[in-house]
């Protein structure tokens, strides 16, 4: 039972370690050690629960997360520097919320994720777009909040889950 | 001055329908607005016909003979889906399923929709057009989802999300341009002074933003891998609104993504994206294919033809010199096709009760007119010539050849004769055929009596550009090809 | 279709030819209640549009080097198209207008539409709309094009050859009226190809006068067939009104209740298989005639190829011949096997006047053989573009070829002898013995029962002989059934015969599932689940980022 | 002058048809070591069947009273178009070989419809089986005749009967023309002429239902029918002499030596008859398959050049 929490105490500490970092290579082994521990919880998890899915997300996540998006990440580094890099990291992060949460809530968390990645973006290399269309978007991303909210709130009524990877009705 | 009365009367157009009550004075005003501001599309594209000459207005609006000809889509398929969701609605309200409430709020949010799209269409600012479609896909997504049953919803979420998503990408892209923007010392965001610098801007920054742009405003406009949230969305909206979303939304997507590739081609030159655009154009259209062959529902088979033509735009628009021409024609073509198609299966559905094609037999014995008219669109929808859509589809086929890309315009030959194959095998067996016993319900004649008005407005166009372009027609397209050959 | 054959700009050419095809379709799927009428509406519309693409693609390449539409820009600028893609525009004709035809390999679609359409179209269809595809032909390859290799003809008349004998081989074995006739405008298609192959192939060895004798046997058939099939036609319409069904088992003794179609139905048999004084026999001999010079002035592989040419059209003129003596004998003569036939009645004037008229039509045809053969010389002169002076006609009456050693062909002189023999024969044998009496009596029942119409000879049984022969290709299915009411006493017994349609089940089935499976798999593609959707747009990125190098 | 000549020629050839009909089975029936009837049994046939009463069955229609006269009519102007005396002497501006099958070829269409016409089983067995047969025959007819009119440069008889270019290639045709013939005249190996059992009867049977005088009319064109048949090999065996002067000497010897030729080829069919057994219909189409190849290998040897 105890490894788990040293699995999780770790986990924090390389969150500090990662918000602390200044170059970007540490900071994706940051984010690679992080998601190992991370697998490894879960694995453990599983082990304790006897739960069979648990293996196969903790082997999914540790075979994406350490293995592939730091690769790419690297990859993608070679050729543009400086923020730009953290802000593209930020965004795909936001994405990959999106990709592997199921609750509806989780993929509007993994949207602002992107969009404030971008602001990163923006404020980084460009030292912010006009000031008039920084507004404006952000205006537009509140009203966008707003309306998941209400199509939320719709799915919530009607299907009584707000779980998305059970809305497979319409298929082919 | 035009740019400002159209937006003026669709703003005053959403804000009004929201107080008036009494359904009738409401459609009729909504008619007359829309007319009204087609009218002044058609006096604006009269007066660039003259001399060629793109309006700008205190660096924020921009029309130039590009924008006015998409306006003129935007402008003929909101007149013919009013005409259509008069009745519609209506028709729903005598059946209860919707309140007069709702009815208001289809129409405000019908005006608002509006309002979005002529704003993509005339505003100069990249960061305003960015802003412009995120609105038209918050707007469109309450109209998807506006009857509240399971499926409309939750084509609805995955239509706000998936785009969300896709344009967020493309935020990505524009912010990038402007990066590429500043490095030159530039500092405003309008895509003609974008142009005036296009030569110093440095070609890597720009070949990987106009990736994400291609990508982002790509799932807008629903090129293959991006387009999963195509067929549900415009399956499960109302008939008028899947209209608009196919017809227009698309299209502005499409516009977007053109006023991108006019700064890349001046930058980085002109194969970079009509490779890009010639392999997904030639998936979108294979994959639509296979999707088509296995279509069970009316709408679903509709939006997945919707797909296969913007494959084919895409197609036109990597070939350099007519190729242009022949794509933008196309997007008219389509638009009008598509709408008219969406129109006669939203009366074929509303009268058998379901959109299932297994069911429906014999539409030409209880819907004569729409019967007839249906076969003829599906005729013209597979590119048979009397019709448009052959025409511009020859178009890009001539310039395909000219071009030398023979593998192209073979598979684009190849696509295009199943396509043509499944509709004709999909649509014959619909519409003839022995009609169901139980399906005598007389309920819909009056019904029919104003849609058929929209549907006779979008045929004429159908057949007018079937055998030749009309010479002021053709102006306008040479013009706006200009543009983007710039 | 008369746009069709007036445009003289390519692409109009190609609007009218799908303009001719779309409304075609519309008449096939006339009376749109039964099923089977709209799934054969279906399949023609697809395969012509299928032969259109490939129209289309032709005339674009064509459209590349001359960069107009016109017909005389495109023949100017025919020469300075290299040799490859010439062949390559010619095998893209070849098969957009031999899907129109009904070219063997691509002739699913006749025997499914032509018997759907009601008669009188199917008439027009099979005897008009189908020579549209051979003047498409004409005006590309011959006019256009120019003939570019001797392949080219031979692959003509191979293809020509087999959709003859197929043709015929499944109308022998097909029942219904309309099938039958559709079948055999396959092999009339086949006989006008073998007549424009040879001519393809001595234009380029520049046999000139050979080659306009091959032209003009394969414009006179197109003719002949025009004016029989659709007399046939008209007549299988009128059977129809009369009985209410085209099958021939059911039908019999008409001969007796409708004497005017019975007439017209059999100058068309006659002149479809080649008879003497009539139009089919003609055209048939010219071709053969084309055949054997193109033989005597060639040697070696093209002599044997010539003269295997010319055996296969004796083969389908003799199966013709069985074909119409089984339809003709079966529907009219003897006695009548079901109880329509019996009510028969003969069809109104109109519909009997249009028949007349073109059963005399098609004897005309054949006794003004000279005059048509010379006005067909300066047409097809004018195709093949040479100028020679001999006409192929002697005198009005009789046809000569080949001024060497003259060989002479006048039918109205064998008409004439047939009827004086015939009428000497009358004078001598019955005018003069006139004592004997002629008496009508039952025919020959072998003594002990009477004769119903059931032991009359069917057409399953006809064709019997034809199926066992021809078995390797046709692959006979029989089914037989007991009806049993205990185990021991059956009631009756039910016997099938059934062909399997050897192309369906081995070209078009095969390409059909592989599309259909291909299109399940791209099913799976829209799996339903939000988050599979966008990880397809996250691997588009990373792929196009990764790949961004190579565009 | 000329149709005079051509109209003599027909009669002879009309008048020895009969006769050599008649010595062929006179010489079976001596192969058989029996007496047999006379030479000029069939005249015999014919004439009574002229004087005898005739019955049409009820179920036919006017095509079975107007067979018996095509029939005779085709077989008739097959003959005008053989060159009996001389090379000038046919009616060859008429048509040439490819006419002459085509004209026996309606003789048949119209002997098979009577066939059909009286609802009896056997005679629509017999018309559905001679048409199996003849539309096996015709590829080889026409193709044994093409290997000879290449030979001889066009494809009119009399140039044909003119020109003696005996080469190889035209007596493997000959070969494949005399099976054709055996088929054609409906002798032993394909059909019996002589019994009435349903099962081996072809030609007979289409004649079943006929009576009296339309009888002997058909007996008679099936009888110049095999006339025209050997006439046709003999043109081609050896060819005529042409008259040098019109003397009445000359035309005598003419006529004498076709003679000869033609009793020559009687007496083969008549061997053939003998020693073969009748072959199963089916069997047909192998003895016809074989026939075919024969003329194919006729072909290719001509186009060597032999």
């Amino acid at each position: 039972m105890h490894i788990i929490n040293i699995f999780a105490i770790i986990i924090i500490f390389t969150v500090f370690y990662m918000a602390t970092v200044k170059r970007i290579t540490s900071l994706i082994n940051g984010f690679l050690v992080q998601s190992l521990f991370i697998s490894l919880y879960v694995f453990s998890e599983g082990v304790l629960t006897k739960n069979m899915e648990l293996y196969s997300v903790a082997f999914i996540l540790f075979l994406l997360k350490v293995i592939v998006i730091p690769l790419i990440l690297k990859q993608l580094i070679k050729n543009i520097k400086g923020a730009f890099s953290i802000s593209l990291f930020i965004t795909l992060v936001g994405m990959f919320l999106m990709i592997f949460r199921k609750k509806a809530i989780s993929q509007i968390i993994g949207l602002l994720v992107m969009e404030n990645g971008l602001f990163l973006l923006a404020a980084a290399i460009a030292n912010g777009l006009p000031f008039f269309i920084e507004i404006t978007i952000f205006f537009d991303i509140l009203v966008s909040v707003m309306i998941l909210g209400v199509f939320v709130y719709r799915i919530n009524t009607l299907f009584t889950h707000i779980d998305t990877n059970k809305l497979t009705r319409l298929k082919g | 001055m035009e740019i400002f009365l159209i937006l003026g009367i669709t703003a005053f157009l959403a804000i009004i329908s929201f107080f008036i009550k009494n359904y009738k004075a409401l459609s009729l005003v909504n008619v007359l607005g829309h007319l009204a501001v087609l009218s002044i599309v058609a006096k604006l594209t009269a007066d660039i016909y003259g001399n060629g000459a793109s309006i700008s207005m205190f660096n924020f609006f921009y029309a130039d003979p590009l924008s006015i000809f998409f306006m003129l889509i935007i402008g003929i398929i909101n007149a013919a889906s009013i005409i259509y969701s008069v009745s519609y609605i209506s028709n729903d309200l005598k059946e209860n399923i919707i309140s007069s409430a709702k009815a208001s709020l289809y129409y405000v949010l019908f005006n608002a929709l509006a309002f979005a799209t002529f704003l993509v269409v005339m505003v100069d600012n990249l960061g305003m057009l960015w802003i412009a479609i995120e609105l038209t896909t918050l707007i469109s997504a309450l109209l998807v989802g506006f009857y509240n049953k399971k499926n409309s919803i939750e084509a609805a979420w995955k239509y706000i999300i998936i785009c969300s998503v896709g344009i967020t990408i493309a935020l990505f892209g524009t912010i990038l341009f402007y990066y590429a923007a500043t490095l030159t010392g530039a500092t405003s965001i309008n895509w003609t002074n974008f142009m005036a610098i296009a030569t110093k801007l440095d070609p890597q920054i720009l070949k990987v933003a106009f990736l994400f742009i291609f990508v982002g405003y790509g799932t807008k406009a629903g090129i293959v891998p991006l387009h999963t949230w195509l067929p549900d969305a415009h399956s499960q909206a109302p008939t008028p609104i899947s209209m608009l979303l196919s017809g227009v939304l698309l299209k502005t997507a499409i516009y977007a993504i053109i006023r991108f590739t006019i700064i890349i081609n001046k930058s980085v030159g002109i194969e970079y994206s009509s490779s890009l655009f010639g392999l997904f154009g030639l998936l979108s259209l294979g994959i639509a294919a296979g999707f088509i062959l296995v279509q069970k529902d009316i709408k679903r088979l509709l939006a997945y033809s919707s797909i296969e033509h913007i494959g084919i735009i895409l197609i036109g628009l990597s070939f350099p010199g007519i190729g242009i021409y022949g794509a933008l024609l196309h997007t008219f073509n389509h638009a009008m096709t598509k709408s008219f198609m969406f129109l006669g299966a939203g009366n074929i559905v509303k009268k058998y009760k379901t959109g299932n094609m297994n069911i429906i037999r014999g539409v030409i014995n209880l819907l004569p007119f729409t019967g007839t008219l249906f076969i003829l669109g599906a005729f013209a929808l597979g590119g048979t010539p009397p019709f448009s859509i052959f025409l511009s589809e020859f178009t890009i086929l001539m310039a395909g050849f000219q071009n030398k890309s023979y593998l192209t315009c073979g598979l684009f030959l190849f696509f295009i004769a199943i396509i043509f194959g499944a509709i004709i095998h999909h649509f014959s067996k619909i519409i003839f055929g022995k009609e169901p016993a139980d399906s005598k319900v007389k309920g819909y004649e009056d019904f029919f009596r104003t849609s058929s008005i929209s549907l006779i407005f979008l045929f004429i166009f159908l057949i007018a550009f079937g055998i030749i372009v009309p010479s002021f027609a053709s102006k306008i397209l040479l013009l706006a090809a200009e543009v983007i050959k710039q | 279709m008369l746009g069709v054959v007036t445009a003289n700009n390519g692409f109009f050419f190609l609007i009218m030819w799908e303009l001719m095809s779309l409304i075609s379709y519309f008449l096939v799927v006339f009376d749109s209640k039964k099923s089977k009428s709209i799934q054969a509406g279906t399949i023609y519309i697809i395969m012509t549009h299928i032969g259109t693409t490939f129209i289309t693609a032709a005339i674009l390449m064509l459209f590349n080097y001359s960069n107009s539409f016109d017909f005389i820009a495109l023949q100017n600028a025919a020469e300075l198209i290299p040799s490859g893609t010439k062949n390559l525009i010619f095998l893209f004709l070849l098969v957009g207008f031999g899907t129109k035809a009904g070219i063997v390999p691509l002739h699913i679609w006749l025997p499914y539409a032509h018997p759907q359409a009601p008669s009188h179209i199917s008439s027009i269809m099979s005897g008009v709309m189908i020579k549209t595809a051979i003047y498409g032909l004409l005006r590309f390859v011959f006019i256009i094009l120019g003939i570019n290799a001797l392949w080219w003809g031979v692959l003509v008349i191979i293809l020509a050859a087999i959709s003859c004998i197929v043709g015929v081989v499944y109308a022998l074995i097909e029942h219904d009226i309309k099938k039958l006739l559709a079948y055999h405008s396959v092999e009339n298609i086949g006989i006008i190809l073998l007549g424009i192959g040879a001519s393809m192939i001595f234009l380029k060895m520049n046999i000139p006068s050979l080659a306009i004798l091959a032209l003009i046997a394969g414009l006179y058939h197109l003719i002949n067939h025009a004016i029989f099939k659709s007399l046939l036609f008209l007549c299988a319409g009128s059977i129809y009104k009369a009985t209410g069904s085209l099958d021939i088992e059911k039908l019999g003794g008409l001969i007796k209740k409708m004497p005017y179609t019975t007439a017209c139905f059999l100058i068309g048999a006659m002149a479809i298989s080649a008879l003497p004084p009539l139009n089919g026999f003609v055209s048939e001999w010219l071709t053969l005639q084309a055949l054997f010079l193109g033989a005597l002035n060639s040697s070696g592989f093209l002599r044997v190829f010539l003269g295997i040419a010319a055996a296969s059209l004796a083969l389908t003129g003799g199966l013709a011949a069985a074909c119409f003596v089984k339809a003709f004998g079966i529907t009219f003569l003897s006695l009548s096997r079901s109880k329509k036939a019996e009510e028969a009645v003969e069809v109104p004037f109109s519909m009997k006047f249009s028949m007349v008229f073109l059963s005399i039509l098609a004897v005309l045809f054949g006794l003004l053989a000279s005059p048509i053969v010379k006005y067909l010389s300066h047409l097809s002169q004018y195709i093949a573009n040479i100028h020679l002076n001999t006409s192929f006609a002697l005198n009005n009456f009789t046809l000569i070829i080949q001024s060497k050693n003259p060989i002479y062909l006048s039918t109205p002189l064998i008409l004439l002898l047939f009827l004086l023999i015939i009428t000497i024969a009358y004078f001598i044998i019955h005018k003069t013995l006139r004592s004997n009496k002629v008496a009508t009596n039952k025919t020959w029942d072998c003594g002990y029962y009477n004769l119903t119409p059931r032991c009359e000879y069917t057409a399953t049984g006809f064709s019997k002989p034809f199926r066992l022969a021809f078995s390797f290709f046709l692959l006979p299915q029989t089914k037989t059934e007991k009806v049993k009411d205990s185990f021991y006493h059956t009631t009756s017994f039910k016997h099938e015969v059934s062909t399997i349609p050897l192309f369906n089940k081995y070209i078009y089935d095969p390409i059909l599932d592989l599309i259909m499976k291909t299109a399940k798999i791209t099913r799976k593609l829209q799996s339903g689940s939000i988050n599979v959707y966008i990880a397809y747009i996250f691997a588009t990125i990373l792929l196009l980022i990764i790949f961004m190098g190579k565009f | 002058m000329k149709p005079v000549i051509i109209i003599v020629q027909a009669l002879i050839l009309i008048l020895i048809s009969l006769l050599i009909s008649g010595i062929i089975r006179k010489i079976k029936d001596n192969l058989k070591m029996r007496k047999g009837a006379s030479i000029f049994q069939p005249y015999y046939n014919f004439l009574k069947l002229l004087s005898k009463d005739e019955i049409i069955s009820e179920n036919s229609s006017w095509i079975f009273k107007i067979t018996p006269f095509i029939v005779l009519a085709a077989a008739i102007t097959a003959t005008c178009l053989i060159p009996l005396f001389g090379t000038g002497f046919s009616l060859n501006n008429m048509g040439d070989i490819f006419t002459l099958i085509f004209i026996l070829a309606l003789g048949r269409f119209f002997l098979s419809l009577a066939g059909l016409d009286t609802a009896s089983t056997f005679s629509g067995m017999g018309s559905s089986r001679e048409m199996f047969i003849s539309s096996l025959v015709e590829p080889v007819a026409l193709l044994a005749l093409f290997v000879v009119a290449l030979n001889s440069g066009s494809t009119n008889l009399s140039l044909i009967a003119g020109v003696f270019n005996f080469k190889l290639s035209s007596l493997v045709a000959v070969i494949a023309l005399f099976m054709v013939t055996i088929s054609e005249t409906s002798r032993i190996p394909i059909d019996n002429h002589e019994t009435h059992l349903e099962l081996t009867m072809v030609h007979e049977a289409m004649l079943l239902e006929y009576s009296g005088r339309s009888l002997a009319m058909l007996e008679l064109a099936t009888h110049i029918k095999q006339m025209v048949f050997f006439s046709l090999i003999a043109i081609i065996l050896s060819p005529l002499i042409i008259l040098p002067s019109f003397s009445l000497y000359q035309i005598l010897f003419t006529i004498a030596f076709f003679l000869l030729k033609i009793l020559i080829i009687g007496a083969f069919i008549a061997l053939v008859e003998i020693s073969i057994a009748k072959m199963r219909l089916f069997r047909v189409v192998d003895f016809l398959g074989f026939a075919f190849v024969l003329s194919l290998t006729a072909l290719i040897i001509q186009t060597w050049g032999m």
